[in-house]
């Protein structure tokens, strides 16, 4: 059996198996998911990218198979999903509905999978739907506030994927074909305005899962409420579904005379970016933060994507895997406190850094990496991003980057701040430490995320072939991985991040050998009730936790941009609908005799346009 | 007022169109249809004077089961809407008072008469107009006669449902046998006799009688149904 | 002359009767009153279909034996037969809208149809 | 191998330089001021006898690890900084980093000090630390913007973005790129008010109301640490915009002239002005400032 | 006996008369009968679809041995022929629902539910199966009677009123069909649908006209098109719940098959696709939108049936070979889908008096496979893969695209949104709610969970391997739009 096939029925397979194993043995459910998800990445791995699978269906000529683009985004869904899979062991323990949840978990990886395997539109079609109605199912797995916020998720997934499903047939009856490479062959054959609408139109559906603006509105709470393990993957890997279709449309479907399109994709993204950082900075509810942090990511993803230079789409793919890595670091980070604490709420909870150290390191390595500060990866995608962008001429659109990501600054502080530091309050003695197996996937995680950061090569390498199948040619010395560590831009400066690594690494020792090597022994903890108080003596039950209205300057400044959110003219829209729909309603008014005037009425009516303009 | 002129108007335009329409077919005139292919063959090879009937028995047979299953639809679907539950105690009563000594005797003396003319009726139907419909509908006259006229004349409804079911079965088979013989369905397989006989026709005649039988057990279940129903106290049920 | 008056007498009466049948249907309130409408307006239907099948100076389509042999015009025997099935077709229809307006009358208390409106919307 | 030593000694001379001449400037801050207000003000050597003394002092307690690190995470981002500025045109001596690293770079790399130094703060518990965090960290987003429009201003009119790079420029073309791009220097002198956090933009330490903000916690070596760290930043900012705006430094004496005279811009407009809150630090930087980066990346762009 | 296809109808009907009888002997036969029968329609649909697929064929019998057009004829062809094997595998299925279903109700209902719900499959089967237009009337009228009769079954709902409705809209709908046929008739002189289509040409194109608009809107009544769809949410509502399936499922695709047979064969004139394919798109987008403002379970439902009928009215009335295979197709998955919804909502809310949905709160924890089921009818009846919908709804979409219809597209897809947002709510209403309500809850019996479950195995594998009827469909598609085809096979069936 072709492997692809193997592939998918194992996880469909395995995704129903595991919802029917926890029905009867639900001791072993865990270890079964697991282990599926590890097998599953083994023959993803094995497989590689020359493998195509031709069939048809009902007529359609469909086909399977990797490409390297593909792949490189498969690698992130296979590795995404075991991590949190490993995680999501510890982190579901003890709740219920498991069967329902892992059921849908392997669901949506196995329709990612299914996702980058489709070499036709139809199946693309197929899984992306599937991966919407399993994501959205874990999205109201908790259960509360189902109808808003689930609904919302739905109504946009489901806007995106039926215009995304126009485009699809507009494309068809074109081309008198799925297959993306006969689209790719002969797009710019058929009529510009088409040409045009065909790629808005995809991109609305690949927009709204990757959150962009104005149709993020349902990402936030869907984020932050679904079970922590998922939003790893939600975020991490599902929304890069969105990235890979921007990639496939911007690159293969828009012609290079509609720059335009991407001007305005890159423009809608920054603006995407900012106001959500924007959002996530006067947030109070870590999960919440991190979940606008996303959408601003994806934002700076899509701006490389669109700028359509070597050097900006090698930065939104590399920074694409890099979200991921540390994106799902954080939600994982967040889910460990959550289930150590119970909440997630900045304002009640302070100080755990001492309860949870190593949560508390993959947290700042992850920040460190989300705010691109160097040495870590985070700084690398940055850098080619900002060097793509002012190379080639986009210079307002680097202002808006480098406004979205100075304020991410702030919110990478609040959640470092709001969980970690700050006053150790007595309530939290007694919080231990995350369990080894929701640990470790964080850890691991970080490791790439610092790895990265002097050595991106081995991210780089797979990101180079992915782009040579959208028909960028590397311009990088090609070497082995480990030596791809000095970056350029098309004007010839160059970053090299193993003397960045280096300096960093040797100053940071020195400087904390000399402040360490005499006295640290001697010193003794304090607790943080133990400050200076302009001499006053703080008591125990004295509130000296700093949470509340965090950034409330900040907000202030930018209180223009947020006095009316996009969410509340979709609720004013929805509800202008739900009364028309009331109004048309009445049409139903009880009385059967009015149905036979209706009868009537219609047949006179037809009669006379019948022999008016039927030509009979 | 407003629903009214509505109406009036949605039906002149409707009016209009079939008047218009109507006016265009030509009246009286001999059209070359098939009904010239029945009134052909009906004498010659069904030896069926009565070519309506040959047309509703034969020709068309498959409408007239169709027809007769309508007919047994409409008893049992009656039935079924005016089902009610017998309190205890109750008892069947129809009219609220007996009708006059005249109208009891005349429909005592009528009602063999009736039933009479209704059986000639369908047993002739392929030879004179009339036929199983017209015959079991004025037998079902008959008992609404009697129904109306005797407060506690009881219909049967254990024979009725005998006599139709037999009756339709009957009918079904016929047709079947056809089917059996290696003919089609309801084709006529028994020989088909001399022109104006009584015993011509084939199937024909066996069919209608069936017919008759079966439309007069309906009609009267049918009427004594609503009859049954329409007390004056059971308007106080909710 | 004489066929014209047929002519439109028949159709005439057929397509009046018809008229008046839906026009009871569509305007009276009163259950009854709309089952006899529908009632009127297939007898005016049947009607219809008969003098559609006429033939000029046609006798019954019946080979009795005065006729047999002898060449004469007959009617269209089809639309006799399928009258025959309207009939009762239309019969079964009355009877069953008829259980129903009783048992309606029973539950609302009332035959106006504009009353009887718990299923809407 | 030699090389490699002579960079070494290189970069410690670096380190030295900035280092005094970071605390030379820091005293003559306060000399002139306490001059305008007709005070007599602390000696002009008054930061190294601080310095010294937090140094030899001996710290007993903290708040935890991170508020052992956060020190050293800022000096480590200065340090770094310095290493990536080229100190003089010409020679070997100073260049340190320089070819390995360019202006993006070293925009993120001052922020990383900040950052640090907030976590630290952080640790401590101190609500005043934290309150004077997030107004720092406000504040930088409301002066970061106008400073990268400037700076993105001069890559795209001069198609380079090291800063070695816009040296070249300017000694090729013999005029300032202050000149050349006036926009770009006036929103760059607006983002560098904010960039000291010196009045009117002080409200970060606030020293009148929330006993110094985010370094309130500090003491002894941490303290020590912390001020060296903000000295050689200073000096940091200056030779950055000596080195772009104001073609280089050939040698130390043009360069100290340079930067002093730089550096009396914050120091003078802050005594003329009274203290903003943050909202209005924020809104002050996005409006004169901003416009003028909107202008002067219009200006070199066409 | 060779098995041919007037036994559609013919054992039935015995079984019909026969029932009563048997009733005195046996309560019990008065249910297993019609299960037996089903049982055996579905059989010999096997059998003849095998015939007919595998010769390549269709079968016309005769009926009462005169051949076309004197003779009425039955028509398996390729589309009749699936419909009818249609209507009878789904009403088998339908019977093992109903077979412990209300066991209080007395017996001698009992009786008269089994006759008047087989008889109601038998008149759509006999509707398409017949090649005659007015035997197409007559079982018409088969249909509506039991159906009327079937919406007032229970006494304690308003039956009644609903049935009194359809009744009087039902009957506009058979007068104008019959009348169509009287004028046909006075036209052509033919009552044969082959003959009536091969003698069509020459008919006057005002006349023509008239006669096809009352087709049009006696068809249209019983199709569910929009402003004459009064009756049939409220019948949806108050019939019983697998009554409410065999409505859907088959009623009204009976009545999609009159008049695409009346527009596709008999007229075949071009011009009254747009028509068509608008009063779809209408029928569509208005029910859809008002079943999102439905409160009630069945109304929702059925409002969303009308909807589903819409999109196969605008399928059709693209008139190309692709969409007619996608209306086709969708006929079938609605059938299926919507059954499936009709069932397992029906015991969702059993002991519901105002079937509320607010009354399915909390519920998939008491009736977990019942709730599961739903769930799946509902992602399928969406068009959300998996499911069997999808396919549908895609080669609907298709079509649209290949004749650049952009706006109905739109249109489709915007409603489609609709659709998913109120079978959505019903969804976390019975996952995601508390139970409040203190109606008792009936467990399904096994034999209604055994239906339900056939009919959901059905929706998954059309789903994921949807080939293995698109054969059928495909020829069925073919056959529809042969008009030459159909008139030679059965004009000419023995002449020899």
């Amino acid at each position: 059996m072709n492997s692809l096939i193997l592939l998918l029925i194992l996880m469909f397979g395995g995704a129903l198996f595991a919802f029917i194993l926890n029905k009867f043995v639900p001791a072993l459910r865990d270890i079964f998911v697991v282990l599926l998800m590890l097998g599953v990445s083994y023959l993803f791995f094995s497989t590689g990218i020359s493998n195509r699978l031709n069939f048809d269906v009902l007529g359609i000529h469909m086909q399977w198979g990797f490409t390297s683009a593909s792949y490189l985004f498969g690698i992130i869904v296979v590795v995404l999903g075991s991590l949190a899979l490993i995680y999501s062991t510890a982190y579901m323990k003890g709740k219920d509905r498991l069967g329902y949840f892992y059921m849908n978990f392997l669901f949506s990886i196995g329709a990612m999978l299914g996702i980058l395997m489709s070499r036709d539109l139809i199946s693309l079609f197929f899984f992306w739907e599937i991966m919407t109605w399993s994501s959205y199912f874990i999205v109201i797995y908790s259960g509360n506030d189902v109808d808003r916020r689930g609904l919302k998720y739905m109504i946009f997934s489901a806007i995106g994927a039926y215009s995304m499903l126009m485009a699809i047939v507009i494309v068809n009856s074109f081309i008198g074909s799925f297959l993306l490479e006969d689209v790719f062959a002969s797009i710019f054959a058929i009529g510009s305005g088409y040409q045009i609408a065909i790629a808005i139109l995809l991109m609305i559906g690949f927009g709204v899962k990757s959150a962009m603006m104005p149709l993020h509105v349902w990402a936030p709470r869907a984020y932050s409420e679904s079970p922590m393990s998922y939003t790893a993957v939600f975020s991490g890997a599902l929304s890069k579904m969105g990235v890979f279709g921007f990639a496939l449309v911007l690159f293969n479907l828009v012609s290079t005379q509609n720059w335009l399109i991407n001007e305005v994709v890159a423009w809608l993204a920054a603006i995407t970016s900012v106001l959500a950082t924007f959002y996530a900075v006067i947030q109070s509810d870590a999960k919440k933060l991190l979940a606008y942090s996303s959408i601003a990511q994806i934002g700076y993803i899509i701006i490389g994507l669109a700028s359509n230079t070597y050097l900006g789409v090698m930065a939104g793919l590399f920074l694409a895997v890099l979200h991921a890595v540390f994106k799902s670091t954080l939600f994982m980070a967040v889910g460990a406190v959550e289930r150590q604490v119970g909440t997630t709420d900045m304002t009640k909870i302070s100080g755990l850094i001492r309860r949870m150290p190593w949560t508390f390191v993959a947290t700042l390595i992850s920040i460190i990496a989300l705010a691109g500060l160097p040495p870590l990866g985070g700084f690398v995608g940055k850098w080619m991003l900002y060097e793509a962008l002012i190379t080639s001429g986009h210079y307002y659109l680097v202002i808006m980057v480098f406004l979205s990501s100075t304020a991410a600054f702030l919110y990478s502080y609040r959640i470092l701040f709001g969980m970690f530091l700050g006053q150790e309050e007595p309530e939290f003695a007694h919080v231990k430490e995350a369990p080894l197996s929701m640990l470790i996937p964080m850890l691991i995680l970080s490791g790439i995320s610092v790895l990265s950061g002097s050595h991106p090569g081995f991210i780089l390498e797979p990101i180079q072939s992915a782009m040579a199948s959208f028909g960028f040619q590397s311009n990088l010395p090609h070497e082995s991985w480990w030596e791809l560590t000095v970056l350029f831009n098309t004007w010839g400066d160059k970053v090299a991040l193993v003397n960045v690594l280096t300096s960093i690494v040797g100053v940071f020792l020195i400087a904390l050998a000399f402040i360490t090597i005499k006295g640290y022994k001697n010193q003794r903890y304090v607790t943080t009730k133990d400050i200076s108080s302009s001499g006053e003596i703080i008591q125990p039950e004295d509130n000296m936790t700093f949470q509340i209205d965090f950034y409330k300057p900040f907000e202030r400044a930018i209180w223009p941009l947020l006095k009316r959110k996009i969410d509340d003219y979709y609720t004013d829209f929805g509800k202008g609908l739900e009364a028309l729909f009331d109004f048309v309603r009445r049409f139903y008014n009880g009385n059967g005799q009015f149905y036979a005037i209706y009868v009537m009425a219609f047949l006179a009516l037809l009669l006379i346009a019948g022999t008016k303009y039927f030509g009979f | 007022m407003m629903k009214r002129f509505f109406i009036f108007l949605i039906l002149a335009i409707v009016g209009y169109y079939i008047v218009d329409v109507v006016s265009q077919i030509p009246f009286g005139e001999n059209r070359v249809n098939v009904g010239d292919y029945y009134l052909d063959k009906s004498p010659s090879e069904l030896k069926v004077s009565n070519t309506v009937t040959a047309i509703v028995v034969n020709y068309r047979g498959f409408d007239t089961l169709g027809e007769v299953t309508v007919l047994f639809l409409a008893a049992t679907g009656l039935a079924s809407i005016m089902f009610r539950r017998k309190r205890k105690g109750e008892k069947d009563i129809r009219a609220k008072k007996a009708s006059s000594r005249i109208i009891q005797i005349g429909s005592q003396i009528l009602f063999p008469i009736i039933i009479l003319l209704g059986a000639y009726v369908f047993i002739h139907g392929h030879l004179s107009p009339g036929g199983g419909f017209q015959g079991g509908v004025i037998i079902a006259t008959a008992s609404l006669l009697m129904l109306i006229s005797y407060r506690k004349f009881k219909v049967n409804h254990s024979t009725i449902s005998w006599i139709e079911s037999i009756a339709g079965i009957v009918f079904v088979l016929l047709g079947v046998t056809g089917l059996i013989l290696g003919k089609t369905f309801l084709e006529n397989f028994l020989p088909t006799g001399e022109l104006n006989n009584l015993l011509s026709g084939g199937i024909i005649g066996i069919i209608y009688v069936a017919v008759g039988f079966k439309v007069a057990a309906e009609l009267t279940g049918l009427i004594d149904t609503l009859l049954l129903n329409n007390r004056p106290e059971a308007n106080k049920e909710k | 002359m004489m066929n014209e008056f047929l002519m439109i007498s028949f159709y005439g009466t057929a397509i009046a009767l018809i008229l008046i049948g839906l026009y009871a249907t569509l305007a009276k309130k009163n259950l009854l009153k709309i089952v006899i409408g529908l009632s009127i307006a297939d007898s005016g239907l049947n009607l219809l279909f008969m003098a559609i099948g006429y033939v000029k100076d046609g006798t019954a389509p019946i080979f009795s034996a005065e006729v047999v042999g002898k060449n004469v015009v007959m009617v269209d025997p089809v639309p006799q037969a399928l009258v025959l099935t309207a009939i009762v077709i239309g019969f079964a229809v009355t009877a069953v809208a008829l259980s129903l307006v009783m048992r309606l009358y029973r539950h609302h208390n009332t035959a106006a149809i504009d009353e009887i409106k718990n299923l809407k919307w | 191998m030699n090389t490699i030593l002579i960079q070494i000694l290189g970069a410690l001379a670096t380190i030295l330089l900035a280092f005094i001449v970071g605390m030379f400037y820091g005293g003559a801050h306060r000399k002139v001021i306490a001059r305008i207000q007709n005070r007599v003000g602390p000696p002009i050597y008054q930061n190294f006898i601080d310095v010294l003394k937090l140094y030899s002092k001996e710290t007993s307690i903290n708040h935890g690890v991170m508020q052992h690190m956060g020190p050293v995470f800022a000096i480590t981002a200065s340090i770094t900084s310095l290493m990536f500025v080229p100190i003089l045109t010409d020679g070997n001596w100073f260049s340190n980093l320089n070819f390995s690293g360019d202006l993006v770079f070293l925009v993120y790399m001052m922020v990383f000090g900040s950052l640090g130094m907030a976590l630290g703060a952080g640790q401590t518990g101190n609500p005043n630390s934290a309150i004077g965090v997030t107004r720092g960290l406000s504040q930088m987003v409301g002066y970061e913007i106008p400073f990268v429009m400037a700076m993105v201003a001069l890559m795209t009119q001069f198609h380079t973005t090291s800063i070695t790079g816009m040296i070249a420029v300017q000694q090729q073309s013999g005029t300032w790129l202050m000149f050349s791009n006036p926009f770009a220097f006036m929103a760059a002198i607006m983002a560098m008010l904010g960039m000291f956090s010196y009045a009117p933009f002080d409200i970060v330490t606030a020293p009148a109301e929330v006993s110094s903000g985010p370094i309130s916690e500090f003491g002894g070596k941490y303290l020590g640490m912390m001020m060296t760290s903000g000295s050689i930043f200073a000096f940091v900012k200056l030779a950055l915009f000596v080195d772009i705006f104001m073609g280089g430094a050939s040698n130390l004496v043009v360069l100290v002239i340079k930067t002093f005279a730089l550096y009396m811009i914050p120091v003078l407009y802050g005594v003329i002005s009274p203290r903003y809150r943050t909202e209005q630090a924020i809104t002050y930087f996005w409006k004169w400032p901003l416009f003028f980066g909107f202008i002067a990346i219009l200006y070199a762009a066409f | 006996m060779v098995i041919s296809p007037v036994q559609y109808i013919a054992i039935p009907l015995i079984a019909a008369f026969l029932i009563p009888l048997f009733g005195k002997l046996n309560k019990e036969l008065v249910r297993i009968i019609p299960g037996l029968v089903l049982l055996y329609l579905s059989y010999i649909s096997v059998v003849l679809m095998n015939q007919v697929i595998s010769q390549n064929t269709m079968i016309v019998e005769i009926i009462a041995g005169w051949r076309p057009p004197w003779g009425i004829n039955l028509v398996f062809s390729p589309f009749s022929g699936f419909l009818a094997s249609l209507f009878s595998m789904l009403g088998f299925i339908i019977w093992m629902y109903t077979y412990n279903f209300k066991r209080e109700v007395e017996d001698a209902q009992t009786e008269k539910f089994y006759v008047l719900m087989m008889m109601l499959i038998t008149g759509t089967i006999g509707i398409v199966l017949t090649g005659d237009i007015f035997n197409m009337f007559v079982f018409l009228e088969i249909t509506a009677i039991s159906a009327y009769s079937l919406t007032a079954f229970y006494r304690e709902r308003d039956g009644a009123e609903a049935a009194f409705k359809y009744l009087l809209v039902g009957s506009f709908a058979s007068f104008f069909i019959l009348l169509a046929i009287v004028l046909l008739y006075s036209q052509v002189g033919t009552l044969n649908m082959a003959d009536i289509a091969q003698k069509m040409p020459d008919v006057n194109p005002y006349m023509k006209g008239v006669i096809l608009m009352l087709f049009f809107v006696g068809f249209g009544i019983e199709a569910e098109m929009f402003p004459l769809n009064g009756w049939a949410p409220d019948v949806y509502t108050q019939a019983p719940g697998p009554i409410g399936a065999i409505f859907a499922g088959m009623v009204v695709k009976a009545g999609i098959y009159g008049l695409v047979r009346v527009i596709f064969t008999l007229f075949d004139v071009h011009e009254i696709f747009p028509l068509l394919m608008i009063m779809g798109v209408i029928t569509m987008a208005v029910s859809e939108v008002i079943a999102l403002r439905q409160g009630k379970l069945k109304r929702m439902l059925a409002y969303s049936s009308i909807g589903q009928m819409g999109l196969v009215l605008v399928a059709f009335g693209i008139g190309t070979h692709e969409a007619v295979f996608a209306a086709i197709f969708l006929m079938f998955n609605h059938a299926v889908i919507k059954s499936l919804l009709f069932l397992s909502g029906t015991y969702l809310v059993y002991h519901s008096k105002e079937k509320n949905i607010s009354d399915l709160d909390g519920i998939g924890k008491s009736l977990p496979f019942t709730s599961f089921l739903f769930a799946l009818g509902s992602l399928a009846i969406v068009g959300l893969p998996p499911f069997a919908g999808f396919w549908s709804k895609l080669y609907i979409l298709m079509a649209a695209a290949d004749v650049r219809l952009i706006a109905v597209i739109a249109i489709i897809l915007a409603v489609s949104v609709v659709e998913i947002v109120y079978y959505f709510r019903v969804l976390h209403r019975i996952y995601f709610r508390e139970r409040i309500s203190t109606i008792e809850i009936k467990i399904p019996s096994f034999n209604a969970k055994i239906s339900m479950l056939i009919l959901a195995i059905v929706i998954i594998v059309i789903g994921v391997y949807p080939d293995l009827i698109s054969g059928l469909i495909e020829r069925a598609a073919t056959d529809l739009l042969d008009k030459q085809h159909y008139i030679q096979s059965v004009l000419s069936v023995g002449l020899h």
